[in-house]
């Protein structure tokens, strides 16, 4: 199936799930709820059509300073500021994150039986860090979404056994998010001699 | 858990004797253990020696690979990702290079897919080599781990001449590579390929019928396709399971659908098969290196080598900053054959030809002002490389499986988020069920044939 | 009386060199014992439970196996160092002496003490 | 004062440190990409093992040497210092690789910037991974410290570290 046939017979099979969608440079895209995140993906691996026996990836998107990054002109420090280089023009440009919420956790599928790939967007708030845990479908999301806790702080119910997984006990805060500074360090040893 | 007999029970009756319960033995196969690699942590819970239950708890390695991509620029990224898989680096660096590429909407020319074909599947040999021979070793045949890391030297010999390092290679760049093939390149790799071929005839027949390593790898870590599919594996572990998903065969990139090859395919899932599965992919991948380096299109393309008499390129560049401008005129700038980047008639074959995106021939950058704006606008903090905004998925076979970059970009210089999807990761995830109703000692042959790569898995 | 100054010998010079290496590793290398130090190695980690408590028996059985036919080793020596002189008889005797070893190891080995299950 | 050291003991100190020299006990400490080069250096193309040092030891009771190959993150900080304090004296420190000199390019929130914060190291071995020819001069660097150190184990003085200008 290509990817507009994919996406449509999604969007078909779940009209309130899919607030937006786009296939940009040939990737299928789907945008959902968070509500409806479980049924979809149920429907993704049982629906002969789809047949997605592949939860390849799962991880966390911070898209809380999206654009906002200064970019930094020529020779700042000698106050000539020259506007850099203009993106390389796109005739089909990107729809822009999936939606104002701060967090989009990302699911990629695949079936081998298709030879087909599908990306899952769920937007997620910040206050309201949670989403459904899709280990009961794929027992490999187990350990994706405890890494996605451990560098996001986005929690999935339902998960046998939420605790970090790269990041060690006493560590405070989640890495990956924007606000958290690149070599903010919480030692467990300090400086010996 | 201990449950006492009852005391007084005097004359054990014929019947079953009561099982005396034995309490189970929580062992700590910690971080600091040869068989672990250096950093995976397994809490065994034994009867004896029977493995009931293993929790596996990994992170030790995370050096926080994905925070770094958000900080430095898009080809700057590209050291990092040499050391995620640090066994088969030039894949990792094609799977980055090529997600960005897609992301950028550009090609790279022919040769270009070419040369990263060839040095994929090189990487791709060292991997299995490392993997078999550690695995080898573990199980007490030392001399096979000698043998293969020898031919690992001839490959790593190979690797250097054309990028210059052993392992760490950085030899790809966002829109095609460092530098083309050395002249001659069939010669020497012929020669590493029979080396190599050599030595894995060798530790074939060491291994083979070696009782002893048939005894421990026959029937431990089995795992059924249906649950390595479940867990997400790929790559040779899923391909010992029976399931023939390989990204190469399935979503081809590069050329490797115009390339010959088959893709070994076990039946049982055990350690036995994945052994198998590498020894047969090593051959696969050098007849791919062969069929490449006979199909490859020509390397230097004479294109117009400037008018003008040539001046070494540093004295024009002092000429130039004296001032002396009539004695650098209608001269063509030559730079020394063995700068990285140098080789105007080169350049087209190996790399894209979009101006905004790879470096110019040093002749052009010393030589020419076009040149000059060129290389400065690249090579200046916060510019480089600035994709359009968008969000894309590449998929590459890496030695372990399907190697996925995920990359974010909201048009800035630097990535907004790069995402791996590292193929040992799946595995790994899978191991507490591997290990379950094993022997302790079957748990070596199992975890070397994960080939788990600390910096892969924790990134 | 001679023969046994050989022996004499042999266990003087083990004593030695066992008391020579004893003495000379304790006076070279000196000895800092700290907590860390004493505590038991578990590949870097602190150890769950020092294996107290029952274990399972199969540990048990193995070792008696292994001491049984290491104990019978010892009686194929003096066997071994003369049996020309002992001739015939001494050959029936140790033939006689091995199979009902023998027949022992045959019963453990049908009955599944080798194994681990 | 530490008397003038007369020819017995300067003898003997010298054959001591012979001794240990060619007999190095390594606990390869491995985590990451070094560990590749160190399997380079140990096996036999560059062959550690013409300098004494090619047995290595995974129990910090058995060995002398604790070769520290690969990045150290804080998350194995502890395991590592637990090693190192376990080892029986006399002991060495080699620092393989610039991530266990300096943390190398992995300047961020996991990693231990240089294992020195944590313990006391004798020879860096920078170079990311060091060639294999890095890590053997590496090793004759470190056979000369063990050469002159006396057999109370007491060390030679280490260089100053050179201060840094104030740019």
């Amino acid at each position: 199936m290509n990817t507009s046939s994919l996406i449509e017979s999604v969007k078909v099979r779940f009209p309130a799930a899919v607030s937006a969608f786009h296939a940009w440079r040939g990737d299928a895209t789907v945008v959902v709820r968070r509500e409806f995140l479980l049924e979809v993906a149920r429907h993704l691996k049982e629906d002969p059509a789809l047949k997605m026996n592949y939860l390849m990836d799962l991880t966390a998107v911070d898209y809380s300073t999206f654009g906002k990054k200064p970019a930094p002109a020529l020779f700042s420090s000698s106050g000539v500021a020259v506007k850099p280089a203009a993106q390389i023009p796109d005739e089909d440009p990107w729809p822009g994150p999936p939606s104002s919420s701060r967090f989009a956790v990302v699911y990629h599928f695949y079936s081998t039986a298709h030879k087909h790939r599908l990306r899952l967007l769920v937007p997620v708030e910040e206050t309201a860090a949670q989403l459904d845990s899709l280990t009961a479908l794929w027992p490999g999301a187990d350990w994706l979404e405890r890494e996605t806790w451990d560098m996001f702080g986005i929690a999935f119910r339902g998960h046998p056994n939420l605790k970090r997984i790269l990041m060690y006990e006493g560590f405070e805060g989640h890495p990956l998010r924007k606000d958290y500074p690149v070599n903010r360090r919480q030692p467990l040893i300090g400086p010996v001699n | 858990m201990a449950a006492n007999p009852t005391p007084g029970t005097t004359t054990a009756a014929r019947a079953e004797p009561a099982q005396l319960e034995t309490r189970d033995m929580l062992l700590n196969i910690g971080p600091a253990h040869p068989a672990m690699h250096g950093i995976i942590r397994i809490v065994a819970k034994l009867d004896g020696e029977q493995i009931r239950s293993a929790e596996v708890e990994i992170g030790y390695l995370h050096r926080g690979f994905e925070k770094m991509a958000e900080v430095v620029d898009y080809n700057g990224v590209i050291p990092y990702t040499d050391r995620l898989n640090y066994v088969s680096p030039l894949i990792n660096n094609m799977g980055y290079c090529m997600a960005v590429e897609k992301l950028l909407g550009i090609t790279v020319p022919e040769r270009c897919h070419y040369v990263r074909v060839i040095l994929s599947e090189i990487s791709r040999v060292t991997d299995h080599l490392t993997c078999v021979g550690a695995t080898a070793m573990e199980l007490g045949a030392f001399t096979v781990f000698l043998y293969m890391i020898k031919a690992r030297e001839f490959l790593w010999e190979l690797v250097e001449k054309v990028t210059g390092a052993r392992m760490t290679v950085t030899y790809c760049r966002v829109g095609g590579v460092k530098a083309d093939l050395p002249d001659g390149f069939q010669e020497p790799c012929r020669k590493a390929f029979q080396e190599t071929r050599k030595v894995i005839a060798e530790a074939q027949g060491l291994l083979q019928r070696n009782r002893i390593f048939t005894d421990r790898m026959n029937g431990t870590g089995v795992i059924s396709a249906e649950d390595a599919v479940s867990y997400g594996i790929t790559g040779p572990f899923l391909r010992a399971c029976g399931a023939d998903y390989d990204v190469r065969k399935d979503c081809p990139y590069a050329v490797y659908d115009r390339l010959p090859f088959d893709v070994p395919v076990g039946t049982r899932g055990d350690n036995m098969d994945r052994f198998l599965v590498r020894m047969e992919e090593m051959e696969q991948s050098m007849r791919i290196v062969e069929a490449a380096l006979r199909e490859i299109p020509p390397g230097p393309v004479l294109v117009n080598p400037g008018t003008g008499r040539p001046i070494p390129a540093a004295e024009m560049v002092d000429l130039a900053k004296m001032g002396k401008i009539s004695a650098i005129t209608g001269g063509c700038a030559v730079a020394c054959p063995t700068l990285e980047g140098s080789g105007r008639d080169r350049h087209p074959s190996i790399a894209t030809d979009e101006k905004r995106v790879f470096l110019p021939p040093k002749e052009d950058g010393y030589g020419n002002i076009e040149g000059l704006m060129q290389q400065f606008k690249l090579v200046m903090h916060g510019h480089g490389v600035r994709p359009p905004k968008g969000e894309v998925y590449f998929p590459v076979e890496g030695a372990n499986g399907e190697l996925g970059f995920y990359v974010v970009s909201d048009g800035s210089g630097s990535a907004y988020r790069v995402r791996v999807r590292p193929p040992c990761f799946a595995i790994m995830s899978a191991l507490h069920m591997l290990l379950s109703k094993d022997m302790i000692a079957d748990m070596v042959p199992t975890f070397g044939s994960v080939n788990m790569i600390g910096g892969e898995l924790d990134r | 009386m001679t023969e046994y100054i050989g022996i004499a010998v042999t266990f003087v010079l083990a004593g030695g060199i066992a008391g020579a290496m004893v003495f000379l590793s304790s006076t070279l290398g000196k000895k800092h014992p700290s907590a860390v130090k004493l505590a038991p190695f578990e590949c870097g980690k602190d150890p769950f439970s020092l294996p107290m408590g029952r274990l399972a028996i199969k540990f048990y059985l193995t070792a008696i196996l292994f001491i049984l036919f290491d104990v019978e080793l010892v009686f194929l020596y003096p066997w071994a160092v003369d049996f020309r002189n002992l001739g015939l008889v001494g050959l029936t005797e140790m033939g006689i002496f091995l199979g009902v070893v023998m027949a022992g190891f045959v019963y453990a080995w049908d009955n599944g003490a080798l194994e681990w299950k | 004062m530490q008397k003038e050291p007369s020819f017995l003991t300067s003898r003997l100190n010298e054959a001591i440190g012979w001794a240990r020299k060619f007999s190095i006990f390594q606990y390869p400490f491995v985590t990451a990409c070094c560990g590749m080069e160190y399997m380079a250096t140990a096996c036999s193309h560059y062959d550690v093992d013409r300098f004494g040092a090619g047995f290595p030891r995974f129990s910090p009771r058995q060995a002398d040497v604790l070769f520290v190959v690969g990045t150290i993150s804080h998350k194995m900080a502890p395991v590592l210092k637990r090693i190192y304090d376990q080892m029986a004296e006399p002991k060495w420190v080699v620092a393989f690789g610039v991530c266990t000199c300096t943390g190398g390019f992995y300047d961020n929130y996991a990693t231990v910037m240089g294992i020195d914060t944590i313990m006391p190291v004798d020879v860096y071995i920078p170079g990311c991974p060091p060639r294999p020819e890095m890590v053997l001069d590496g090793l004759m660097k470190l056979q000369d410290k063990i050469q002159d150190q006396h057999a109370t184990g007491r060390r030679p003085a280490p260089e100053a570290r050179p201060e840094i200008l104030e740019s």
